[in-house]
C-alpha cells in the first residue's frame, strides 16, 4: 500500500516539480527559439509516457499485491498489444525526431552571405578576430603564434592585413545581423557557449569549426567555456555585448587591425615595408 | 522451423555432449581453493568484493566533489586541480571498475554457469587469470593517487590533447597509469569475457535452449559480446595516447601552442580519439545497462510471481539494442565539431534505439499486471529501477535528438541524465540483485529492516538529487565547473539547490554504509535461508546444496524442460514450476526444489 | 556422425541450419570444441583491435595536410646495386604465407595422430615465424637508420613513422607470441601429452590434438592481418 | 570430451597445397602492382581485389571456415560489419578535417 502511494507520489511529484520549478532556461537572445520549441514537444511526448508508466505501475502494485493462495494470470505474450505499443512508440519517436532533424539542418546550414568572425580559444582566455573591409579572414597557422602575433596570422596573406584583432575577452556584436562564428583553438578543446544564444560548438585544435546565429536582444551575456580544458576551465570566461549597429560600429572602429599591430611592433618599418610590398604584389 | 520453443515445451532433445565437465578438476589445497581459485563462484565473489571496494572510493570522491559544489569556498583544501582529479577518478571508477566489473565479473561469473546448468566456466584457469589482471588494473589505478602530480584530471573521457598536456592535473604520471590501468582492465576482461560468451554458447545443459535462458543471462551475454567488441577501440585509443604522451607521436595531436610555446606535435586528429572513445563508450553504456535489464526482469518476475511478459520481445529487444548500439556512438559528439552530416545519421539511429528500449519498459510493467506482487526488497529495487530508468531514458531522448543536444550538452542536464540512467538505475538493480542472490551465495538472508531503510533512502534520495539537477542544466549551468563564480544568468536559488543536493548526497552515502554493514553482519547473523527461499524456477536455486559447491550440481546435471518463467501455471500444484521439474510431476510436485537433482537423495 | 556421440541428431544445413543450431540446446556451434569457439571469438575481438589500428592510421593519413612519404621507395632495398621497391616486404610476405602452409600441415597431421610430423611442421612454422620477426627487426633498424622515428621523419607526414612502428610492432608482437606457443605446443606433442590427455601444469585441463588446430587458427589470423597491413600500409 | 577426435577438421592435403600456391601467386600479383608502378584507381582496385582474395582463401581453407556450419560463420562474420561502418564514417570525418585545414590554415611555418 505504502509502496503504491510512494510510486504515485514520485510520479505526481515529478510533474508538479516540473511546473513549479523556478529553474528554467534563460530568456533567449538568438534566432534559435525553435530548439526550445522542440524541447517542449519532447517534454509533452515523453511526459505522457512517464506519467502513464508510473500510474500503471502504482495501480498494479496496489491492485495485484500479494495474497496467499492467489495465482497470477498466465498469459506469456500478446502479439496484438506488442505491435500496438511498438507502433505508438515509433510514432512518438518520429514526432520528436522530425523537428529535431529539421532544426539541425537549419543549425548547420549557414545562410548565404552571412558575415563571419573568428573566436580563438586558448588556455584559459578568449580572443576574437573580425575581417576588415574586404570581408575576408586571413589564413592562420598555430605555428606562427608568438608574442607579436598571438593569432598566428600569416603576414603574407593579403586577406589578413585588415583583419581586426581583439585581444580581450569582451566581444561586441550588432543586433539583428546573422553571424557565422568560426571557432579555432590553439591548444586543447574548448567550447564557445553563451546560454542565451542556445548555440554551442567545440573548438578543436588543428581544425576550424563553426556555428551561426542572429542576435535578437540587446544585452550583456556571459561567454563560458563548455568543454573541459584543464585546471582553469571554470575560469575561462568572456562577455558578449549585443548592441545596436551604431554602438557596435563605434566599438569596432576603435579596434586595431593586424597591419597596425605589426607596424606597432616594428617602429623601423621593416615589416610594414614588407607588408606593403606584399600587398602591392597581390593587389593585381 | 520455429526460432523459439514455445515457453512450456516439455520435451528435451537427446544429449549431444554427455556432461562435458565430467573431468572438472577439483582443487586440493587451501590456496587453490580460496585464493587462486578456479571456481567461477569464488572468482565472482573476489570480483564483487574488489569492485565494491573500489566503488566505495568512488563514492567518497563524489562526497568531496559535492561538498565543493554545494559549499564553494568553504573547504579550502579542495583546489581546482583536486576537483578535476576527483571527478575523473569518480567517473572512471564507477563506470568501468565498479559497474562493468560487478555486472560481468561478479554476477556474470556467479550466475552464468549456475543458471545454464554448467559445472563451471569453460576455461576456469583463464577465468581466474581474468580476476588477477583486473585486480592489478585496480592497483595501478590506485597507485596513480600516489605518483607526483596525482591522478589524471582529464575527465573520464580523457580527451586529448588536454589529457596529456601540462594544463591538466596529473599529466605526468597520472594519465600514464590511467591508460596502463585501462589496458590491463581490457586484457583481464577479455579473458573473462571469452569465458562468459563461450559458456553461454557451448556449455548449456540439456534442454537449455537460448530461448529458455533467463533474461539475466541474455543481458550479461549480450553485454559481454559488446565488451569484447567495443573495448578494442578504447584499447587502441589508449595505446595511441600513451605513444603521444611518451614518444611524442602525433596521432591525436595537431600543432599546439601551449602557453605561448609551440610543441613538437603536428597534424594529428583530436576527433579521432573521440570517435574511438565513443565507439567503445556507447556500447559501454549498454554493457552496464543490459545486465541490469536482464536481472531486473528476473527480479520482477520472481517476486511478482508471474512470468515476464513478452519474453521473446524482451530477448529480441536486447539483441537489437545491442546491435544498434554500435552505430550510435557519435551522439555523444554532436557539438564536437565533427562532420555536420553525422548529426542526421546518429540522431536517427539513436532515436530508433528508443523503440526497443521503450518496449522493454512496457513489458516490465505489464509483467506486474494481474500478478501476485510480493513487496520484497528485490521487488522494491526493481520498481525503483523502472521509475529511475524511465526518467533517465526520457532525458536521453532530449540528448539524442541532435538539435536539442546543442544547448543541453555539457550542462548539468547531461550529468543528471547519465547518473539517472546508468548510475542510479543499474545500481538499484545491483542492490536488488544482491538482496536476491545473497541467500544463494551465503545461505543467509540480509536483514530486512536495514534493507528497507537502505532502499527508501537510496531511491528517494537519489531521485531528489538528480531530478532537479536537470533543471539546472536547462538554465545552462555547465558540468565540470569547479565553481560558478559570478554569472549573469544563474539565479541565487541555484546555489541553494546545490547545497541541498550535497546534503542529500551525504545522507544517501550514509545509507550505503548501512548496506555494507548489513552485507558484512548478515554473513553471520542473517536468518538461515534454506534452499530456494524465493521459490524461483531458475536452475541456480536447484543445486544440491545452498550455497552450491564446486561443480555446482550433483552427480548429474539438471535437465531443462521449460523456460525460466513458469509462474502461475494453471494446472501446476504450486505457483511456480522449476525449469528442471519433469513434466509428469508438474501437477503433483510441492516443494521449493526439484527432488533428485543429483540422483543421490 | 560417429556412434560415440550419443543421440546425435541430423541437422539441416544452410540458413535453416543456422536457425536450427541457434535454437538448439547444449551448444550453438555444433561440432566445435570449446577451445576453438573461444579462439574464434578472441580473434573476432582481435579483429576489432587491428581494425581500429588500421582505421586510425587511415584517418590520420587522410587528415594530415603534409604529404605522405613515398612508401614504396622507403622500403626499397638494394640487391646488387639497383634498389628494388618493397622487396623485403615481399619476402616477408612469402615467409609468412609459407609458415601458414606448414601450420596447416601440422594441424592435419595432428588429427591423424602423427606425432613426429606434427612436431616437425610446428617447428618449421616456428622457424618461419622467427625469421619473419627477424626480418621485421632488420626493417625497423634500416628505417631508424634512415631517420624515421615515431615522432617524425625526413620524408613527410609524421604519422607515417608512428603508424608504421605501432601497427607492425603490434603485429610483430602477435607473431612472437605465436612462436612461443608453437614451441610450447610442439614440446607437448613431442612428449605425447595429447595422446594420453595429460592435464596441463597450470590449467589442469586435459591436453588434446584440437589444441593444435586452435593454435593454427591464431597463426593463420596473424597471416591474415599481414595481408591487410601489406595492402593498406605498404601498397596503398 | 571423449568424442573430440571426430570433431576435428580433416581434409586432404591437396587442397591445402593448392591454396598455398594461390596465395603465393596472388601475393606476387599484388607486389607486381607496386613494382610496375600502377597508379590511381586501378592500383587501389587491384590491391583490394588481391587482398580480398587472399584473405578469403586463408579464412575459408586454412581456417576451415568453408567447412564450418553457418552458425559459426555468421557469428564471426556479421559483427565485422561494425568495423566497416566505422571505417566508412571515418573516411568522411577525415575528409572533413582535411578540408577545413586546407581552407583556413597556411601550409607551413615561415
Amino acid at each position: 500500500m505504502i509502496v503504491a502511494y510512494a510510486i504515485l507520489l514520485v510520479g505526481i511529484g515529478t510533474v508538479v516539480f516540473h511546473f513549479v520549478s523556478p529553474w528554467w532556461w534563460t530568456p533567449i537572445a538568438s534566432n534559435w527559439g525553435f530548439i526550445d520549441d522542440v524541447i517542449i514537444i519532447t517534454f509533452w511526448v515523453t511526459g505522457v509516457v512517464f506519467v502513464a508508466v508510473v500510474l500503471f505501475m502504482a495501480y498494479c502494485v496496489y491492485r495485484f499485491r500479494y495474497k496467499e493462495g492467489q495465482r497470477a494470470e498466465y498469459n506469456p505474450e500478446s502479439k496484438k498489444l506488442e505491435i500496438w505499443l511498438s507502433v505508438l512508440t515509433s510514432v512518438g519517436v518520429a514526432i520528436m525526431l522530425a523537428p529535431g532533424l529539421w532544426a539541425w539542418d537549419e543549425f548547420v546550414t549557414v545562410p548565404e552571405g552571412t558575415a563571419e568572425f573568428e573566436v580563438l580559444g586558448q588556455q584559459w582566455s578568449w580572443m576574437y578576430r573580425f575581417p576588415g573591409k574586404d570581408g575576408k579572414l586571413g589564413k592562420s597557422s598555430t605555428k606562427l603564434i608568438d608574442d607579436d602575433n598571438p593569432f598566428g596570422l600569416d603576414p603574407k596573406d593579403p586577406n589578413g592585413q585588415d583583419d581586426v584583432l581583439i585581444e580581450d575577452s569582451e566581444l561586441h556584436l550588432p543586433l539583428n545581423k546573422p553571424v557565422k562564428v568560426l571557432l579555432r583553438s590553439v591548444d586543447v578543446l574548448h567550447d564557445f557557449y553563451v546560454p542565451e544564444l542556445r548555440a554551442k560548438m567545440d573548438m578543436v585544435p588543428g581544425a576550424v569549426t563553426y556555428l551561426w546565429f542572429e542576435p535578437i536582444r540587446v544585452g550583456t551575456f556571459d561567454i563560458l567555456c563548455f568543454e573541459l580544458c584543464g585546471t582553469g576551465h571554470y575560469d575561462m570566461r568572456g562577455s558578449l555585448v549585443i548592441e545596436e549597429a551604431d554602438a557596435f560600429n563605434e566599438w569596432f572602429e576603435a579596434q586595431s587591425t593586424f597591419a597596425e599591430t605589426l607596424a606597432r611592433i616594428s617602429p623601423e618599418g621593416e615589416i610594414e615595408h614588407k607588408i606593403a610590398a606584399n600587398a602591392a604584389e597581390n593587389s593585381f | 522451423m520455429a526460432i523459439v520453443d514455445s515457453p512450456v515445451v516439455q520435451d528435451i532433445p537427446a544429449a549431444e555432449v554427455p556432461d562435458p565437465n565430467e573431468d572438472l578438476y577439483h582443487a586440493k589445497s587451501w590456496v587453490t581453493k580460496y585464493l587462486f581459485c578456479q571456481d567461477a563462484k569464488v572468482i565472482a565473489i573476489q570480483y564483487s568484493c574488489t569492485a565494491l571496494g573500489i566503488g566505495l572510493l568512488g563514492l567518497v570522491l563524489s562526497w568531496v566533489m559535492r561538498l565543493q559544489l554545494g559549499f564553494p569556498e568553504v573547504f579550502s583544501f579542495i583546489e581546482p586541480a583536486h576537483y578535476y582529479q576527483f571527478i575523473t577518478m569518480h567517473g572512471m571508477i564507477m563506470v568501468i571498475y565498479l559497474l562493468t566489473a560487478l555486472f560481468l565479473g561478479g554476477f556474470g561469473n556467479y550466475l552464468i554457469p549456475l543458471m545454464l546448468g554448467a559445472r563451471d566456466m569453460v576455461f576456469p584457469y583463464v577465468n581466474m587469470l581474468s580476476y588477477w589482471v583486473y585486480l592489478l588494473a585496480v592497483l595501478v589505478l590506485i597507485a596513480s593517487f600516489f605518483v607526483p602530480g596525482g591522478p589524471t584530471g582529464a575527465g573520464w573521457t580523457l580527451y586529448p590533447p588536454q589529457a596529456i598536456l601540462s594544463g591538466t592535473p596529473g599529466s605526468d604520471g597520472g594519465i600514464i597509469l590511467m591508460l596502463v590501468s585501462l589496458s590491463l582492465f581490457i586484457v583481464g576482461f577479455t579473458m573473462g569475457g571469452l569465458n562468459y560468451v563461450v559458456t553461454v554458447l557451448q556449455a548449456r545443459t540439456r534442454g537449455m535452449t537460448l530461448m529458455r535462458m533467463p533474461l539475466t543471462i541474455w543481458g550479461i551475454f549480450t553485454a559481454t559480446v559488446h565488451a569484447l567488441l567495443a573495448f578494442p577501440a578504447l584499447f587502441v585509443g589508449a595505446i595511441m595516447m600513451t605513444l603521444d604522451r611518451l614518444l611524442e607521436t602525433s596521432f591525436f595531436m595537431p600543432v599546439i601552442s601551449e602557453m605561448g610555446e609551440i610543441l613538437s606535435y603536428e597534424g594529428g586528429s583530436p576527433l579521432l580519439f573521440q570517435h574511438l572513445f565513443w565507439f567503445f563508450g556507447h556500447p559501454e553504456v549498454y554493457i552496464v545497462a543490459l545486465p541490469a535489464f536482464g536481472i531486473v526482469s528476473d527480479l520482477l518476475s520472481v517476486h511478482a510471481r508471474r512470468h515476464v511478459f513478452g519474453y521473446r520481445m524482451m530477448v529480441w529487444a536486447i539483441v537489437i539494442i545491442g546491435a544498434l548500439s554500435f552505430i550510435v556512438w557519435a551522439h555523444h559528439m554532436y557539438v564536437s565539431g565533427m562532420n555536420p552530416w553525422f548529426g542526421f545519421f546518429f540522431a536517427t539511429t539513436t532515436l530508433i534505439i528508443a523503440v526497443p528500449t521503450a518496449l522493454k519498459v512496457y513489458n516490465w510493467t505489464l509483467t506486474l499486471w494481474r500478478a501476485n506482487i510480493r513487496l520484497t526488497l528485490p521487488m522494491l529495487f526493481g520498481l525503483a529501477f523502472i521509475i529511475t530508468f524511465v526518467n533517465g531514458g526520457i532525458t536521453g531522448l532530449f540528448l539524442g535528438n541532435v538539435a536539442i543536444d546543442v544547448p543541453l550538452s555539457d550542462t548539468l542536464f547531461v550529468v543528471a541524465h547519465f547518473h539517472m540512467v546508468m548510475g542510479i538505475a543499474p545500481i538499484l538493480v545491483v542492490f536488488g540483485a544482491i538482496y536476491h542472490w545473497y541467500p544463494l551465495m551465503t545461505g543467509r538472508m540480509l536483514d530486512e529492516g536495514l534493507g528497507k531503510f537502505h532502499f527508501w533512502v537510496t531511491f528517494l534520495g537519489s531521485y531528489i538529487i538528480y531530478l532537479p539537477m536537470h533543471y539546472l542544466g536547462f538554465i545552462g549551468v555547465p558540468r565540470r565547473y569547479f565553481e560558478m563564480g559570478e554569472t549573469t544568468f544563474i539565479p541565487e536559488s541555484a546555489q541553494d539547490l546545490n547545497a541541498f543536493m550535497t546534503i542529500v548526497t551525504l545522507i544517501v552515502g550514509f545509507a550505503q554504509l548501512v548496506f555494507l554493514y548489513n552485507l558484512i553482519t548478515s554473513r553471520k547473523n542473517g536468518v538461515e535461508a534454506g534452499p530456494n527461499p524465493w521459490k524461483a524456477t531458475s536452475l541456480e536455486w536447484q543445486t544440491a546444496k545452498t550455497p552450491p559447491e564446486h561443480g555446482n550440481f550433483g552427480k548429474t546435471l539438471p535437465v531443462v524442460y521449460r523456460w525460466a518463467y513458469a509462474y502461475g501455471l494453471p494446472n501446476a500444484a504450486q505457483d511456480f514450476v522449476p525449469q528442471n521439474l519433469p513434466p509428469e510431476l508438474v501437477a503433483t510436485h510441492v516443494g521449493n526444489q526439484v527432488p533428485d537433482t543429483d540422483g543421490e537423495s | 556422425m560417429s556412434e560415440s556421440t550419443p543421440g546425435a541428431i541430423m541437422r539441416p544445413d544452410g540458413v535453416e541450419g543456422v536457425i536450427a543450431d541457434w535454437s538448439s540446446d547444449q551448444r550453438a556451434f555444433k561440432k566445435v570444441p570449446w577451445g576453438k569457439a573461444m579462439m574464434w571469438i578472441f580473434l573476432l575481438s582481435d579483429t576489432f583491435i587491428f581494425g581500429c589500428f588500421l582505421l586510425s592510421y587511415m584517418t590520420v593519413r587522410m587528415s594530415t595536410t603534409v604529404p605522405w612519404p613515398p612508401v614504396s621507395d622507403i622500403f626499397a632495398l638494394s640487391l646488387g646495386g639497383e634498389p628494388i621497391p618493397l622487396i623485403l616486404i615481399a619476402i616477408m610476405t612469402f615467409v609468412l604465407i609459407t609458415s601458414s602452409g606448414t601450420m596447416v600441415l601440422a594441424v592435419n597431421y595432428g588429427y591423424r595422430r602423427d606425432r613426429a610430423k606434427t612436431v616437425l611442421y610446428l617447428i618449421i612454422t616456428a622457424i618461419f615465424g622467427a625469421t619473419f620477426v627477424g626480418m621485421q627487426a632488420f626493417e625497423w633498424t634500416k628505417l631508424i637508420m634512415d631517420g624515421v622515428r615515431p615522432w617524425g621523419n625526413p620524408f613527410g607526414a609524421a604519422q607515417f613513422g608512428s603508424s608504421f612502428f605501432m601497427i607492425t610492432g603490434f603485429h610483430g608482437f602477435h607473431v612472437s607470441v605465436g612462436v612461443l606457443f608453437l614451441i610450447l605446443i610442439a614440446r607437448k606433442v613431442w612428449k605425447g601429452e595429447f595422446d594420453n590427455e595429460t592435464r596441463g601444469f597450470f590449467t589442469s585441463q586435459k591436453g588434446r590434438y584440437e589444441i593444435v588446430e586452435t593454435l593454427g587458427l591464431y597463426w593463420h589470423f596473424v597471416d591474415l592481418v599481414w595481408v591487410f597491413i601489406f595492402a593498406f600500409f605498404y601498397l596503398w | 570430451m571423449t568424442e573430440a577426435h571426430v570433431e576435428g577438421q580433416q581434409h586432404p592435403l591437396g587442397v591445402y597445397i593448392k591454396v598455398w600456391a594461390w596465395l603465393f601467386v596472388l601475393s606476387a600479383f599484388s607486389y607486381m602492382v607496386d613494382y610496375y608502378d600502377v597508379q590511381g584507381y586501378l592500383r587501389w582496385t587491384l590491391i583490394l581485389i588481391f587482398m580480398i582474395l587472399k584473405a578469403g582463401l586463408i579464412i575459408a581453407i586454412f581456417m576451415h571456415m568453408a567447412w564450418e556450419r553457418l552458425a559459426l560463420v555468421y557469428a564471426v562474420g556479421v559483427p565485422v560489419l561494425a568495423v566497416l561502418v566505422f571505417t566508412f564514417l571515418m573516411t568522411h570525418e577525415a575528409d572533413y578535417t582535411f578540408d577545413t585545414r586546407g581552407t583556413f590554415f597556411v601550409e607551413s611555418a615561415p
